[in-house]
């Protein structure tokens, strides 16, 4: 039972920090439209600036900020360099877009930095907390927090006048600029925020296993969490990440021994598969509304 | 705004459906046949085993799933999957004794059959949520292959094709599995450039478009969606096969990844979605580009014209690679085979500027 | 004078598409006046030219003057458009499906730059359309037509426009809804001295209620004047009123006359 | 004096999988090469390094490899495990010397199956039994119960069949324990490790996901001292996890790590300081630099035979021959003597366990190699498949 | 008057909460053109869905010449003889005109991929045998001039003619047409009603026709269903029905613009 218990636990902990990278994807979706498949490499990014800026001598805290307001003003670049020449084009077109932004900050962000793994140390410390025979990852339990403050944020965020006109401007941009709203600096604002939640999972996941490359693979987690919550939905996040996290933990937990091998990827894309199959649009994503 | 065939008249109906229907085009493809029929001559090893042949196999793979993108709008990132599910079967087949041309048969078969299922689950989705759906299959595929050694090939996951022939001609030298890989991917471009003539290929496009304004003149979206993934499938089992037995000689299951799924995706975009020639373009591109770059940067690097760490130099290749899809995207986002497309109109109707009004 | 005047505006599409070529136009202060003309004439397209909405599509103004007073609007973006109080309601509604109508008019209300706090502006668009009141908490993408259109009117009212533009906004609306919709544009014009630019097919309805009208062909306006002008002139007879609306449409012939505003 | 120089390509992994240790490991190897140049080459025959990108893309690999052959070069080193298993037929048929040090496969170690295949230092398997012997002569092994936590891929589940050979012979229980690649993310195989409750665990993996494998054992509660590590353990993993709390951890050593050995301290003499490095000056000395270098001076040392015996030029075969003449050859006590024969590539599978004190990697054992018989029955085993097809 | 094509009994509908039909039962008889108006929203392009098998009824059935087609899906309906246009223009961008139409001749053809395979053999012959039929439909509809264009540059008038002939070229026994002429002024609607007419005289089709233009539907029209909210409130010859004061108040108002 206590096995049990700790599975769950450590695996919400978990789908919570994968809800921290989803954080940022969905952010940019749900006020943007556009799939964002670099959100991955922006955690790298973040992370990397933060490492950076910490290598510099700036105390880690001060690092997370100056790194947060860096990734926002790179996010408020990005629209301004890319995204704006894309308004009007197919999805499918900004989701490469999106790809070419993660390959080439996957070339540029190690080449410049460095390719080899760095330290990032938040003063967590590695001895567990330990509740009624229970261990949980003290560095997990932080991300958790960390993600349910970001999480709870960004949804007050949305209901805010600005958070409404975010959601317009990802409905129909066109509309948008008729009415008045300037659909160029939502989209940047957007990206901005979302540079800042890639602070979060990138500091946090860094300090866990190391700043690299490998960090721009939590794109694909982050992704589960938001297809099984719904794409443009921030409770979604909070509720897929959960899900993701738990069946992912506890089923491996008794089906690996049996299987003989890893079996959590194979839980998460079943996870997926069923998802789209049961409610392709997620547990709490919007319908598209189609009249014929 | 859109290409005419200025000056160009057609009698009957059928001279109106010709694959080329411009006399240039047709000299120019006999010329690059006539090429590609004397490559082994006029290249050498190295070009030709290095880069003309995974070219043209790549080029196969990457029409195979322009079908299903380019033609049928079904977003697939699960394709390198697909491959490999035709990789694995041919040397299965092969080995238990089954001719190479069979085998190869057996490759598509076992790829259409696993394809179309994981196609079948996707059916009732579009956009982001195929994606996520063909990238579930590919992961299922990857864990299967490298968690069932009988498949990979024993406890060191690499699984070596067996000598085999095809039509009699032994699969030994460079020459005889280019003109093999020569022959599959001068079938798919047929093959593909014939679809889209047919009521199938119309049908696929009419799906894309408007799903239930196919519907209502009879379309049949999830029969078609159905047969598109199952040909795509198919074609993509086929060339993950040759891919093995003409180019890698030894399969392992990183062959197959994830990664390469996404070059896939990115060979039909950059090239031009549901574009023949774009197939040819984007698949050189995606292959070609980072290896030239490689070459080039250590090149310059090694001649002192450029003075770089190792790392970065390293990197470069992946940054400017991104930063050309990027660029692409944005100044010509109907891909390579637009911009060849645009030499081509102001050839056609040199010496002026513009066709028509 | 704070009209709009367009003097001499081409439009060109994909570079290559001339979609209106020199049109000319003005609006005065207080007026309404409306464009009128066929299928593909040009009149989205004019109106998309003076709210700045061209780039989307791949349109670009490639000569000519608009002025909104005693600015020169083409260098400015579409939001700030609004800004000077140019409000564009776009064919076909475009409400945003996800959001209620409530949340539809905040989107569109324009915080520290307006003059009137919004809980003012909205009872006064609920005060046109109550309708819209009594479904302010469902999904505007799941309104009736008639409903999303007084929506996306409503919405352009929420921005405190002087100059209103609208396109077609009888499209697909059942009759009584027509009515009801052109009864509000003519007391948002007469009541409040709101500047009206109209788009419409529906001719009849159209110069009962405005001042005065272009209309326009192939991307030209060939003829202008006043209404009640212009109800009088054959060719607008035929050709957009339907001869008073006692046509037998069994009786129409197949091939006709070509129109005369040229020759 | 025109002597043509012998060429090698380094056509490693950069940018992908292997980033972990290529930056330090191709350093390493280029700088022993430029050393030798420096004190005048073998015999007056310079060394030239084609170092490319493979992104771990075994068409890339395919491609640099078959340019680097045509400029010339006699002796590859992919450090990439799928684009060197993806070329081992095409080198033996072009007769070049593919080294795979620390990757690739382990019955290369059968010389006779895979005659211009080189492993060079010890495999995965004799890895395994170079720990599993030093468990056995510091606390016993009998009736302990181990749990290897590994990657779950070919790599990581490599040393499972000596493992339980060694338990076999030794009376202990052993029991493998997957988690899912690329290992950023751990927890649940580790709340099952801990249930399990092993008195020595074995880590098998690579990059990020070793420093999160020892993170998740020491909050687990599980002692660092019982830690055993494959050689992919580094000073980078150790200030990830935290200098202080990884004190105790052990690893699989293949070379000596610091700057203290002869060749090493010239290579900072002649190379570092009059800035001739290929890379940061910060990484020379550490374990995957120094492991470039021992490559490389296993490499030189087999030209040096070939040259002395066979004669210049050079090529393949004659190389081949050189390496197979290696005799207890330490580079100047880097690493442990290696005697190559022509029927073990592996070079008697040495290797020694160190420590992390804190501060470093301090050795605990000697030199040393064990269970012969268990790992030469894996080696052979395997390359039989090999040979019957696969 | 002859027997009814189609058939609906007590057809219901409910989206989520929204109840938007209410039982209807109507019939459209063999050659007559039917009308179906009312309010926004009161249901009649929910009722065609259900015809067509977007939206399948929940309640009571659909029979087409005596069998019932309520249930199969949209393509198989579509085979059976009913064919549509669209309230929103639904033509496939990125084909031309000529493409557009020769759609309109899938149910004949076999779209198999092996087509491809062996395209002189197989797939030509049958390209040319349709293309016959396509040209007598452009020529009815007058679309010649635009033929080659791609359908997104030509003006949304002649897309909806497009439309029709796509329709057409099914060879339908039914044809069901939602708001063919809405934003179109008179010039272009008075084309619009000769084609549709010269079609269903020609070609001997039933037509079910929405529109919000009262004057056309009132012309041409044999007979009306009236609906609103999801309710059935008239149902008659078009003068009749349309004079009803119910009518009236639901959805002409007091001062009709008719135009
Ligand atoms: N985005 C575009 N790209 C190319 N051509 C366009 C585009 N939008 C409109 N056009 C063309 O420009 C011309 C004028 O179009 P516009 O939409 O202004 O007409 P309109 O008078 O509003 O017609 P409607 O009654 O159909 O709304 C048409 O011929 C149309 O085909
Ligand atoms: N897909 C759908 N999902 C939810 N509700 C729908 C859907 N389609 C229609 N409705 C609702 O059903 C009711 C009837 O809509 P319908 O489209 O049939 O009206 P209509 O009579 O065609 O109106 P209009 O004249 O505006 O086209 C409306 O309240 C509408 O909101
Ligand atoms: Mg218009
Ligand atoms: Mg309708």
């Amino acid at each position: 039972m206590a096995y049990f218990i700790e599975l769950l636990v450590n695996g919400a902990l978990v789908g919570l920090m994968y809800a921290l990278a989803a954080l940022g994807f969905v952010l940019i979706y749900k006020s943007a439209g556009v799939p964002n498949l670099a959100q991955g490499a922006l955690v790298m990014m973040a992370a990397y600036l933060v490492w950076y800026l910490g290598s510099l001598g700036l105390p880690i805290w001060i690092a997370i900020a100056v790194g947060a307001a860096l990734m926002f003003g790179f996010g408020l670049l990005v629209e301004r360099l890319l995204l704006r020449r894309m308004v009007g084009q197919p999805v499918i077109m900004v989701v490469m877009l999106t790809l070419g932004m993660e390959i080439l900050l996957r070339g540029l962000i190690p080449g410049v930095f460095g390719a080899a793994p760095k330290p990032l140390d938040l003063g967590i410390g590695l001895a567990p907390v330990i509740v009624a025979d229970v261990f949980m990852n003290r560095a997990y339990l932080i991300g958790g927090l960390v993600a349910v403050l970001l999480i709870a944020a960004s949804m007050l965020f949305f209901r805010t006048r600005l958070g409404t006109k975010l959601r317009a401007v990802s409905d129909d941009h066109v509309a948008s600029w008729a009415v008045g709203l300037s659909v160029e600096r939502a989209i940047g604002l957007s990206w901005g925020i979302a540079g800042i939640a890639a602070v979060g999972a990138g500091v946090l996941w860094g300090s866990v296993q190391g700043v690299d490359w490998t960090l721009s693979t939590l794109l694909f987690p982050a992704i589960a969490v938001v297809i099984l919550g719904g794409v443009d939905s921030i409770k979604g996040v909070l509720v897929g990440g959960l899900a993701v996290g738990i069946l992912g933990s506890v089923i491996p937990g008794y089906l690996d021994a049996m299987v003989g091998g890893s079996t959590r990827d194979v839980v998460t894309s079943v996870i997926i598969l069923l998802t789209i199959l049961v409610r392709p649009h997620g547990i709490f994503g919007r319908e598209d509304i189609e009249r014929i | 705004m859109f290409y005419r065939l200025s000056g160009i008249r057609h009698t009957s109906y059928p001279a109106a459906r010709q694959l080329w229907p411009i006399a240039a085009d047709r000299w120019q493809v006999g010329l690059v046949t006539a090429l590609a029929l004397a490559a082994p001559v006029l290249v050498s090893d190295l070009y030709l085993g290095s880069y003309v042949l995974p070219w043209l196999i790549w080029t196969a793979a990457a029409l195979s799933l322009s079908l299903l993108m380019g033609l049928g709008g079904q977003l697939h990132f699960g394709f390198a999957a697909v491959m490999a599910i035709g990789a694995y079967s041919s040397i299965h087949l092969t080995r238990a004794g089954v001719p190479f041309e069979f085998a190869l048969l057996g490759g598509g078969v076992a790829a259409a059959v696993i394809g179309t299922a994981f196609g079948a689950a996707a059916l009732r989705v579009k956009g982001l949520y195929l994606v996520m759906a063909t990238l579930a299959m590919q992961y299922l595929v990857d864990w299967v292959i490298t968690n069932v050694p009988a498949i990979s090939g024993g406890a060191q996951a690499t699984l070596r094709t067996p000598e085999v022939s095809f039509l009699l001609l032994p699969l030994e030298s460079l020459d005889a599995r280019y003109y093999v890989a020569l022959l599959w991917t001068v079938l798919m471009t047929l093959f593909f450039l014939n679809v889209k003539r047919t009521s199938f290929g119309r049908a696929l496009a009419a799906i894309r478009d408007k799903d239930f304004a196919a519907a209502v003149i009879g379309v049949d979206p999830f029969r078609t969606k159905l047969m598109a993934f199952m040909t795509a499938s198919f074609a993509g089992g086929v060339s993950g096969a040759i891919l093995a037995f003409c180019y890698y000689g030894a399969v392992t299951p990183e062959q197959f990844g994830f990664n390469v799924s996404i070059q896939l995706v990115a060979m039909v975009l950059v090239g031009g979605l549901g574009s023949v020639i774009g197939g040819y373009f984007g698949a050189g591109f995606v292959l070609l580009v980072p290896i030239v770059l490689t070459n080039l940067i250590a090149g310059l690097a090694g001649a002192g014209w450029i003075s770089v760490s190792q790392n970065l130099a390293a990197h470069l290749p992946l940054i400017f690679y991104g930063g050309m899809i990027i660029g692409f995207l944005l100044f010509e986002p109907l891909g390579l085979a637009k911009i060849y497309d645009n030499i081509r109109k102001y050839f056609l109707v040199w010496p002026f500027r513009h066709s028509g009004s | 004078m704070t009209g709009l005047a367009l003097s001499n505006v081409e439009v060109v599409y994909d570079k290559v598409f001339l979609a209106i070529k020199g049109v000319s136009l003005e609006v005065g202060e207080g007026e309404m006046v409306a464009l009128l003309g066929s299928n593909g004439a040009g009149k989205s397209t004019t109106l998309k030219a003076i709210s700045g909405l061209l780039g989307p599509e791949r349109g670009e103004i490639t000569r000519g003057e608009i002025r909104f007073g005693d600015t020169d609007l083409r260098p400015l973006g579409a939001p700030a458009r609004v800004d000077r109080g140019l409000v564009h309601v776009l064919e076909g509604r475009r409400v945003f499906g996800h959001l209620t109508p409530d949340e539809n008019l905040v989107a569109a209300y324009r915080g520290g730059k307006a003059e009137r706090s919004f809980e003012e502006l909205r009872d006064e668009v609920y005060r046109y359309f109550p309708r819209l009141k009594e479904r302010a908490r469902s999904k505007a993408g799941y309104l009736s037509g008639g409903e999303q259109q007084m929506l996306a009117i409503g919405r352009a009212l929420v921005t405190e426009p002087k100059l209103i533009m609208l396109d077609e906004p009888s499209l697909g609306l059942a009759p009584v809804l027509v009515a009801e919709i052109f009864a509000i544009i003519r007391e948002i014009n007469q009541k409040h001295g709101l500047t009206v630019l109209l788009v419409e097919q529906n001719a009849a309805a159209t110069l009962e209620i405005v001042n005065r009208a272009y209309l326009i062909e192939n991307g030209q306006i060939v003829m202008s004047g006043e209404a009640e002008t212009l109800k009088r002139n054959p060719d607008v007879q035929e050709f957009y009123l339907g001869s008073g609306g006692k046509v037998d449409y069994h009786a129409i012939k197949h091939y006709r006359r070509r129109k005369r505003w040229l020759a | 004096q025109d002597k043509e120089p012998i060429k090698f390509g380094l056509l490693q992994d950069f940018t992908a999988v292997y980033t972990f240790v290529t930056g330090e490991y191709n350093q390493g190897q280029q700088d022993y090469l430029t050393l030798v140049n420096e004190e005048g080459g073998i015999d007056g025959h310079m060394f030239e390094a084609i170092v490319r990108d493979t992104g771990n893309e075994p068409q890339r690999g395919i491609e640099a490899y078959n340019r680097a052959r045509e400029e010339g070069a006699i002796l590859f080193d992919f450090l990439s495990t799928p684009v060197s298993r993806g070329l081992v037929d095409q080198v033996m048929k072009d007769e070049v010397v593919l080294i795979t040090p620390l990757h690739g496969r382990g019955d290369a170690a059968a010389g006779e199956t895979f005659p211009f295949v080189f492993p060079v230092m010890a495999t995965y398997w004799s890895q395994a039994a170079v720990l599993a012997d030093h468990i056995k002569s510091t606390g016993g092994l009998e009736g302990k119960k181990v749990a290897l936590v590994h990657i779950d891929s070919p790599f990581g589940r490599e040393p499972m069949p000596v493992l339980e050979g060694i338990a076999e012979a030794e009376n202990f229980e052993v029991r493998g324990f997957p988690y899912p690649s690329p290992g950023n993310e751990q927890s649940a195989t580790w709340s099952e490790v801990r249930r399990y409750r092993p008195d020595v665990v074995f880590i098998w993996g690579a990059g990020g996901g070793q420093s999160v494998s020892v993170q998740q054992a020491i909050r687990n509660g599980i002692d660092p001292a019982s830690i055993h590590s494959v050689v992919w353990m580094a000073e980078t993993d150790a200030r990830n996890v935290g200098a202080d709390a990884m004190t105790g951890v052990k690893r699989f050593e293949a070379v000596a790590t610091g700057t203290e050995t002869p060749i090493v301290s010239r290579i900072v003499e002649k190379v570092v300081e009059p800035g001739k490095s290929a890379g940061d000056a910060a990484n020379v000395g550490s374990s995957y630099y120094n492991i470039g270098v021992a490559t490389m001076a296993v490499a030189v040392e087999a030209a040096r035979l070939a040259l002395e015996s066979e004669g210049a030029p050079l090529d393949g075969p004659k190389l081949k021959a050189g390496f197979e003449m290696i005799e207890n050859f330490d580079a100047e006590g880097m690493m442990p003597p290696i005697t190559i024969t022509p029927e073990d590539h592996q070079g008697g599978g040495y290797g020694r366990v160190a420590q992390w004190n804190g501060s470093a990697w301090e050795p605990v054992s000697d030199w040393t190699t064990a269970y012969p018989e268990i790992v030469q029955e894996e080696i052979e085993m395997n390359a039989a498949e090999y040979a019957g097809g696969n | 008057m002859s027997e009814a094509v189609l058939r609906c009994e007590n057809v219901s509908r409910f989206f989520g909460g929204i109840h938007a039909l209410k039982g209807i039962s109507a019939e459209v008889r063999q050659g007559e053109i039917f009308g179906l108006v009312g309010p926004n929203g009161s249901g009649k392009t929910t009722l065609v869905n259900c015809v067509t098998g977007f939206y399948p009824p929940q309640k009571g059935r659909i029979l087409f010449e005596g069998r019932q087609i309520s249930g199969q899906r949209p393509h198989r309906i579509a085979s059976n003889g009913i064919a549509r246009t669209f309230q929103n223009v639904a033509l496939f961008k990125g084909m031309t005109v000529l493409e557009n139409i020769l759609m309109g001749r899938h149910i004949f053809m076999n779209p198999n991929p092996l087509a491809a395979l062996f395209y002189p053999v197989w797939a030509a012959k049958e390209e040319v045998a349709h293309r016959r039929k396509v040209e007598q439909i452009i020529d009815l509809l007058q679309l010649e001039s635009v033929r080659d264009e791609h359908v997104e540059v030509i003006p949304l008038g002649l897309q909806k003619r497009v439309e029709l002939a796509r329709a057409l070229c099914a060879e339908p026994r039914m044809l069901i047409l939602d708001e063919p002429m809405a934003g179109m002024n008179q010039e272009e609607k008075e084309y619009m009603v000769r084609f549709i007419l010269d079609a269903q005289e020609e070609l001997g089709l039933s037509v079910l026709i929405i529109e919000h233009h009262l004057d056309v539907v009132t012309s041409i029209c044999d007979r009306v269903l009236v609906l609103n909210d999801g309710n059935k409130i008239a149902e008659g010859p078009a003068r009749e029905a349309m004079s009803d004061p119910e009518v009236v108040k639901a959805y002409i108002g007091g001062q009709a613009h008719a135009a």
